[in-house]
């Protein structure tokens, strides 16, 4: 397995399928959302990307997608390199058929289209012959969704929704699937059939996953490494057991009291906020 | 001196739709103002100076005709106007005109509304455009055998088609035949099929088209669709040359009065020699009865001018233009005189027919008075 | 490089302008204006006074289309019909004039009920073609109506009259119509930071939520109509004061594809914006003419009558070149300039 | 009777032309969500150039019919090349806004290089009156209704049976997921409105055969609109159906009520059933969910 | 005590699915009242009956004892209803503080004329609005995004400015669609605290649906579980998360209810 070495001793040990390095973005060229974020993504690993709101995660997976100029986002500096190559400058349907697709975060489904319509458009970069195949795969993964397969996606709820979302990404069988809050909105017992499948994919199918989280116990209870980011730079990086035996981790993400090992009421959080020392 | 007069030069202005579908007739209208003044200059001319005009673009808008009017008097300063547009941007323009108190001649679409209540300095040349629609009924009924015909008119939807309606309805109503049919349609219409439909279900021997150009045309393919043989009379921008070319393939020879010679008379012939000698390719391209027009009301003015001699005035060119009387345009018109409560030059009006075979204009009568 | 200045009370956070600065500027603009007739020709004076009849038209269009987000076709409509009411109510009904251009707008008002009665059901460009239609009727009747409109002769109108005194020149029309457009944006400023303005924005932005805020759907549409077309219609009445004559040909459907030009250059929901589109694309044949004159005599005469061609189509290349450097319109513009002096000297 | 059918078949063959215009609408809507207010200027702009293609000696009908297709297609993905795509991201309302500064230029340099003048047009298909029973019909008109027919069928057959067709639904609903999935949105969009153009262009020579080549073609354009809204924005096959209501309702206004009614007929129904059905006969309608 | 809201055999059918059926729930002044289901349960769709965005197909809603079934959505806030969305319903082009004040739309009484002038009680009306708001953005601790357009907050932030403009509806009944959702344990903690303080200080009862089983069993005082629809189960968390049908239906392994994290 990996060791906990530093990013670019890594890289020089092995070549990973997706680095970042020093990745720098601006949206309307105001707004700082990422500075100087550097992480790596290793072929066939799930990777857990952990921080909190406004961290800057999502624009991770746009810039890596291609698609931040739609929200007046640039990359200003710094580079994604994807198996050696960089991505810089590439249609997001190029990065697509270089097998890299992505769940957005809230789901985005084409609300007008049905479920059907939507998976066919998530194998859009597939020959026509194999989408019988991936269909059949997606319905077996969510069984609930082939229940709804012809209703139209925008009046299906919440969870439903994201079930499709995932089943649509799968639908173009990418070797680095980006997984934008996957478990968000759904009920506990989806989320671990979700997380299973996840597992299953990179087990069974060699797929890397880059995952981005909320729920930080989840996602590193599949990660085999992960990356915590703060206000738009990576701030702790390390393989699971490393982070999770972190006390600002255990403090900030699993909601354990500090030295305890047992979660706290949330009728018992302090009123005043303790600073993280990873800021300090 | 007055404004826009200077010891070299005359200033005159004019406001034209120059842009867009109507630029065919605006164009048109300045490049016979173009090719009078053109001629004259060539001349030497008026007592020693130049004339000069300027041209301004209304897009066929009445709103923008004013704003135009009120750039040639107050910043371009011209001394008079020469040449308008169509019937209600000349009357949006006549409170500004009225104002400046700036001589005017009005010589394209003759809108009653021009003259009465007379304005002290506007000048209109053209019979009312009722004549337009009197004439030609007149001509089915008297020579074409239309006695006992059955009348129908298909008009545009604004004054300009109401003025055409009423001189039908007074032709209809002085020869005692029967109008069947009165349609209104609107401006822009390309598509008559139900207007030629009811016409044929009324059973029209004989209608009267208060249409333009390319309306003409389509109306007429739909006579000829639905094998129908009326006799047709229209107004004079019924001779346009376009508007000959379009409608020649229906085989319809239809009646045209006007007040102007035109591409197809002797008199207008020469002026086509003439304007091939002065004006640019562009221009003498766009020669048609409007250019007659332009040339005229030009001409007229000049006259006025020059019959104040060397202290050109505004109020002087006015009382000249006051006066004037029987002014010989050479063939292009009847007489042309002021002299009346009006100021309007009620001139005479010659009938043409079509030629569907060359898709030419032929003339019938002379230059009549009614 | 400016701060913001620092607030020492809510009222000061409610105020019109979050800077002294603003006024300063605003009434130096102001000042400006007033001193345009020395410096004007009349032509230019009603360019200007063009400007601002048009513009508060446009201030209210983009209240309705900008603000609140119901695309409108009506405009040219409304217009007619304010300057039809000014038209009828001062020859026929004897209005004292100025009264008759508020009244006008009060009728375009009501008048707008009809579109905005549709506007409940309809979204987007479904909303867009019942406006047009609305226009298209407008017309209609206006012609039909002979014995109230005169029908298609058109109508003179009577010039104003304020304490006696008849405003026909060019500068007196002047000062008339940039004191009402003054008082226009005043009124939309203070509109738009009023529950009035929130709640027309959070139409706009999701009605759903509106609604769940409280919000009348059909109260704040109705009403964003109504305000429109009050608007427009006492834009109408001031076209009709300014040309002393309409009929319907002046107000054709091009002039509400134009208007909503003039909101989409200026950039959607901004009062400012609104009016630099209506200066914008009002100004820019002007501009273009006056190049043109620039270029000479000779020049002109070498394009002969393709000159109006040409400027037609350096209009549309203005535009087209306009929003390709700068989608988000004039405001947007106006926006990066002003960071960029904020944040001056350390700005890029 | 043959007053009704008469008035029933020439309200079917404007309507056609108000059709075809539709479905050139509904096209660029569909894939990309934008209105293109120029769809009356391409329309124009096509004609003029068919007819320098008609003034070709030898060429004929089929000749011009056959150029027109890659012409106008060829027309429509340039400009979308040039003016449209480098807006994608933008702004939906500049994004119309571009269509209107491009419906401005390229009606004056259609004015600049062909002049105003009106001219006969050429007459392809001849000129022969073709009588059915009671009604007559030009070759011109019975063109003008197949190439419609024809178009319909196509386009239904395209949307039911090919990816592109959702895919360009998908592109409209959402353009950010569309990217996303890999779907080239650049593409839908060049290949919408290449195909919008040839609509128009069909829509164009159909125009010209029947009446002529004029300036005011251009018009036509805001005339087809109404027939798109009826149709159902989003439904190209739903927008040739709403032109020929509109064609036939127009004719029947026109030839029972009069008064000038026709033309304020169509925007009458239109409203009518826009207060029923307000996403139009065949369009889908918005998603409203919380 | 009368229930702050009581749906009785509330059903809601959308074509043919039946989203509710025959829904029985009474909320108590007060309360912490947590709704829990799998997806497509019907929870959302029971909110909007609630809130009068949907009207059911059959039942009575009641609110403070009032029959408020039929009636238009736009009234609820004035009754003392608020609420937030499940997918994001903020106004996204406005500022954070544009996007509270207009949560106090119902409180505010200006009409056109006011507004126009801006004049006298208008003019007091908003300042004290201005005011509240400000009062609310201390409380939510998002004074540093006040006047940013919130629709390029991140996705928690926007969360919190919608509870923000719920708050300031000044509501009775504060009804809450996954709250939490993409929110990490840290701001999960923050939440959980908010609706702790809302209730303890401002004494505004809350109805909130969460799929995070660690906020609902910590803080709720009564759960009601939907499925399919139907309600099929109901009492205190610890009734709720021992109930056979609540851990087949919806939890999944007994040991993850208490535990939170599946
Ligand atoms: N379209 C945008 N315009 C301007 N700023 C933006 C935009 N999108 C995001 N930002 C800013 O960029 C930063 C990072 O946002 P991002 O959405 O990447 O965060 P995140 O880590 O995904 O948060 P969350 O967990 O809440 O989804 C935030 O400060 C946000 O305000
Ligand atoms: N407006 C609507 N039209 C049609 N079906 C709807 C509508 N709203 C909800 N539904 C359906 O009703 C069912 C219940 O949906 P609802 O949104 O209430 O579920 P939920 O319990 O909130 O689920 P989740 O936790 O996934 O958000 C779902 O099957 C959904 O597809
Ligand atoms: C120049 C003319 C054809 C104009 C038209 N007769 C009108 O009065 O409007
Ligand atoms: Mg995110
Ligand atoms: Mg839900």
């Amino acid at each position: 397995m990996r060791l906990p070495w530093s990013i670019t001793a890594a890289s020089l040990e092995r070549a990973a399928m997706l680095t970042i390095t020093n990745l720098q973005v601006y949206y309307d060229r105001a707004v700082e959302a990422l500075r100087d974020a550097s992480f790596e993504v290793q072929a066939g690993q799930i990777v857990a990307l952990l921080g909190s709101n406004g961290a800057g995660k999502s624009t991770v997976l746009k810039s890596i997608s291609g698609v931040l100029y739609p929200e007046d986002g640039e990359i200003l500096g710094g580079s994604i390199a994807y198996e050696g190559t960089s991505l810089a400058g590439l249609a997001p349907h190029e990065i697509v058929r270089r097998g890299i697709v992505q769940v957005p975060e809230g789901r985005r489904l084409f609300d007008k289209l049905t479920v059907e319509e939507n998976l066919l458009m998530g194998g859009y970069s597939r020959p026509l012959g194999e989408i019988n195949a991936a269909l059949d795969q997606v319905f077996t993964l969510f069984p609930d969704v082939k229940q709804h397969r012809s209703r139209v996606s925008g009046y299906l709820s919440g969870g439903q929704q994201q079930m499709v979302a995932i089943g649509r990404a799968l639908m173009s069988r990418p070797r680095l699937l980006l997984l934008d809050e996957p478990s968000l909105g759904l009920a506990p017992q989806i989320i671990a059939e979700i997380f299973g499948a996840i597992r299953r994919l990179r087990d069974e199918q060699k797929m890397t996953v880059l995952l981005v989280e909320q729920n930080a116990q989840l996602a590193l209870s599949v990660a085999d490494y992960g990356y915590i980011m703060e206000r738009g730079r990576v701030v702790l990086d390390g393989e699971p057991s490393k982070l999770l035996s972190n006390e600002d981790v255990k403090e900030f993400y699993l909601g354990m009291g500090a030295g305890v090992d047992q979660r706290r009421s949330m009728r018992d959080v302090k009123h005043y906020k303790r600073r993280k020392r990873w800021l300090s | 001196q007055d404004v826009g007069v200077t010891a070299t030069e005359i200033l005159l202005g004019e406001v034209q739709p120059m842009s867009g579908p109507a630029s065919l007739i605006g164009k048109a209208g300045a490049a016979g103002s173009k090719l009078a003044i053109a001629e004259i200059n060539a001349k030497g001319g008026i007592n020693g100076r130049k004339l000069r005009a300027i041209y301004e673009d209304d897009g066929y808008v009445p709103a923008r005709s004013v704003t135009a009017v009120k750039k040639l008097i107050d910043s371009e300063k011209v001394f008079a106007l020469t040449g308008t547009t169509g019937s209600s941007h000349m009357v949006a323009m006549l409170p500004t005109i009225e104002e400046a108190k700036i001589p005017t001649i009005v010589h394209m679409a003759p809108n009653p509304a021009v003259v009465s209540p007379r304005r002290p300095t506007v000048f209109m040349i053209g019979p009312d455009y009722d004549l337009a629609g009197f004439v030609p009924v007149s001509y089915m009924v008297e020579k074409l055998g239309q006695k006992s015909g059955k009348f129908g008119i298909l008009y545009q939807d604004d004054d300009f088609g109401k003025a055409l309606l009423a001189g039908y309805q007074k032709a209809v109503k002085q020869h005692g035949v029967t109008s069947v049919a009165e349609i209104p349609f609107k401006r822009g219409a390309k598509d008559f099929s139900a207007e030629v439909l009811s016409l044929k279900e009324k059973g029209i021997t004989a209608v009267y088209l208060g249409t333009l150009t390319t309306e003409s045309a389509a109306v007429m393919a739909e006579f000829r669709r639905l094998g129908m043989k009326p006799v047709i009379g229209t107004l004079w921008a019924g001779q346009l040359p376009a508007a000959v070319k379009l409608a020649a393939p229906s085989g319809f020879e239809y009646l045209i009065p006007d007040y102007y010679a035109s591409n197809y008379d002797p008199a207008g012939i020469k002026l086509m020699a003439l304007a091939k000698q002065h004006l640019n390719a562009d221009d003498y391209a766009n020669f048609n009865r409007y250019t007659v027009s332009g040339y005229v009301g030009t001409q007229v003015l000049a006259e006025g001018i020059r019959r104040c001699g060397p202290k050109v005035t505004r109020v002087c060119v006015v009382e000249q233009l006051n006066k004037l009387k029987d002014y010989n345009t050479g063939g292009l018109t009847g007489p042309v005189s002021f002299d009346n409560p009006k100021a309007q030059a009620v001139l005479p009006i010659k009938l043409f027919q079509t030629d569907p075979k060359n898709a030419t204009v032929r003339s019938l009568t002379d230059f009549i008075a009614y | 490089m400016r701060t913001r200045s620092y607030k020492t009370s809510y009222s000061d956070l409610v105020a019109l302008s979050q800077y002294q600065s603003t006024w300063i500027w605003a009434i130096a603009g102001l000042m400006v204006l007033a001193f345009a007739p020395v410096v004007l020709g009349s032509h230019g004076l009603s360019i200007l006074s063009v400007i601002f009849v048009m513009g508060i038209g446009i201030l209210g269009l983009n209240l309705l289309t900008g603000v609140t987000g119901l695309i409108s076709l009506a405009h040219a409509g409304f217009l007619l019909i304010g300057a039809y009411a000014q038209a009828i109510l001062t020859t026929d009904y004897h209005f004292p004039v100025w009264l008759a251009v508020f009244a006008s707008g009060l009728v375009a008002a009501i008048a707008s009920l009809v579109v905005g009665v549709p506007s409940l059901r309809l979204k987007g460009l479904y909303l867009a073609i019942t406006t047009l239609a609305f226009t298209f009727i407008v017309r209609h009747v206006v012609l039909f109506a002979e014995g109230l409109t005169r029908g298609s002769e058109g109508m003179a109108v009577e010039p104003l009259v304020l304490m006696g005194y008849a405003v026909k020149s060019d500068v007196s029309f002047f000062y008339v119509a940039l004191a009402m457009v003054v008082l226009f944006v005043l009124l939309t400023l203070n509109i738009m930071r009023s529950r009035i303005g929130r709640a027309w924005l959070a139409v706009r932005d999701h009605d759903i939520a509106a609604r769940a805020m409280g919000i009348s759907l059909m109260r704040y549409k109705l009403l964003a109509f109504m305000v429109c077309a009050f608007y427009t219609g006492v834009a109408g009445a001031l076209v009709a004061l300014q040309t002393r004559y309409i009929n319907v040909d002046t107000f054709s459907i091009l002039v509400s594809i134009e208007a909503l030009a003039m909101v989409i250059v200026g950039g959607l929901g901004r009062v400012h914006g609104a009016l630099l589109g209506t200066a914008l694309i009002l100004v820019l044949p002007e501009l273009l003419s006056f190049g043109f004159s620039l270029a000479g005599d000779r020049f002109t005469t070498l394009l002969s009558d393709r000159i109006y061609e040409i400027k037609g189509l350096l209009y549309g290349v203005v535009i087209l070149a306009f929003l390709r450097l700068e989608p988000e319109g004039l405001a947007g513009i106006w926006r990066k300039v002003k960071r960029f002096w904020v944040h001056w000297p350390l700005s890029q | 009777m043959s007053y009704f059918l008469n008035l029933l078949m020439s309200g079917l063959v404007i309507g056609s032309l108000y059709g075809l215009i539709a479905m050139g609408f509904a096209m660029v809507y569909r894939a990309t969500g934008m209105v293109n207010f120029a769809v009356g200027e391409v329309m124009m702009m096509t004609a003029y150039i068919s007819y320098n293609l008609a003034q070709v000696p030898g060429l004929g009908f089929m000749g011009v019919f056959l150029a027109m297709l890659p012409i106008s297609m060829l027309l429509g993905w340039a400009i979308e090349r040039v003016f449209i795509r480098p807006m994608l991201g933008e702004p939906m309302f500049s994004r119309v806004m571009v269509t209107i500064g491009l419906a401005v230029v390229i009606r004056s340099a259609v004015i600049l290089i062909w002049g105003v003048e009106p001219q006969p047009y050429p007459r392809l298909l001849g000129d022969e009156v073709i009588r059915l029973g009671e009604m007559a019909l030009y070759p011109s008109q019975i063109f003008s209704l197949c190439i419609m027919a024809l178009l319909c069928l196509v386009m239904w057959a395209f949307f039911r049976h090919s990816r592109v067709g959702i895919a360009m639904r998908a592109t409209s609903n959402n353009e950010t997921t569309a990217l996303l999935m890999g779907i080239n949105v650049n593409r839908i969009s060049g290949i919408a409105w290449a195909l919008s153009s040839f609509f128009s262009a069909m829509a164009g020579l159909a125009f010209c055969l029947m009446f002529a080549l004029e300036p005011e073609v251009s018009q036509m354009g805001l005339r087809g609109f109404p027939a798109t809204i009826l149709g159902g924005l989003d439904s190209v096959v739903g927008g040739a159906f709403g032109g020929l209501v509109i064609g036939v309702a127009e004719n029947m206004a026109g030839g029972y009520l009069g008064r000038g009614l026709k033309e304020i007929a169509g925007f009458v129904l239109i409203i009518v059933v826009l207060m029923v059905k307000p996403y139009g006969l065949f369009g889908q309608r918005e998603i409203e969910r919380v | 005590m009368t229930p702050l809201l009581e749906l009785s055999g509330v059903s809601k059918r959308f074509g043919g699915l039946d989203a509710l059926s025959g829904i029985d729930l009474k909320v108590m002044p007060g309360q912490i009242y947590s709704v829990i289901g799998p997806n497509g349960a019907g929870k959302t769709t029971l909110f909007n009956m609630a809130s009068c965005l949907l009207h059911p197909s059959a039942g009575q809603i009641r609110f403070g004892g009032q029959d408020i079934t039929g009636k238009p959505a736009h009234l609820m806030p004035r009754l003392g209803m608020a609420r937030t969305f499940q997918n994001l319903a903020v106004f996204k082009h406005e500022t954070v503080i544009d996007n509270i004040l207009t949560g106090m739309h119902t409180h505010l009484k200006t009409g056109i004329l006011g507004a126009a002038l801006f004049w006298g009680p208008t003019r007091k009306a908003e300042i004290a609005a201005r005011e509240a708001a400000e009062e609310i953005v201390e409380f939510l601790e998002i004074e540093t995004i006040r006047d940013v357009p919130v629709g390029t907050l991140s996705y928690g932030l926007q969360k919190r400015v919608e509870l923000g403009r719920a708050l300031a509806m000044r509501p009775r009944l504060l009804l809450l669609d996954e709250m939490v959702s993409g929110m990490n344990q840290e701001e999960t903690e923050d939440i959980a605290r908010f609706i702790l303080d809302i209730r303890e200080e401002r004494g505004i009862t809350v109805m909130m649906i969460e799929h995070d089983m660690g906020i609902v069993m910590d803080i709720s005082d009564h759960v009601a579980v939907l499925n399919f629809g139907r309600k099929i189960a109901d009492g205190t968390p610890q009734e709720v998360s021992a109930h056979p049908a609540v851990v087949a239906a919806y939890l999944g392994v007994a040991e993850n209810a208490a535990g939170g994290q599946p």
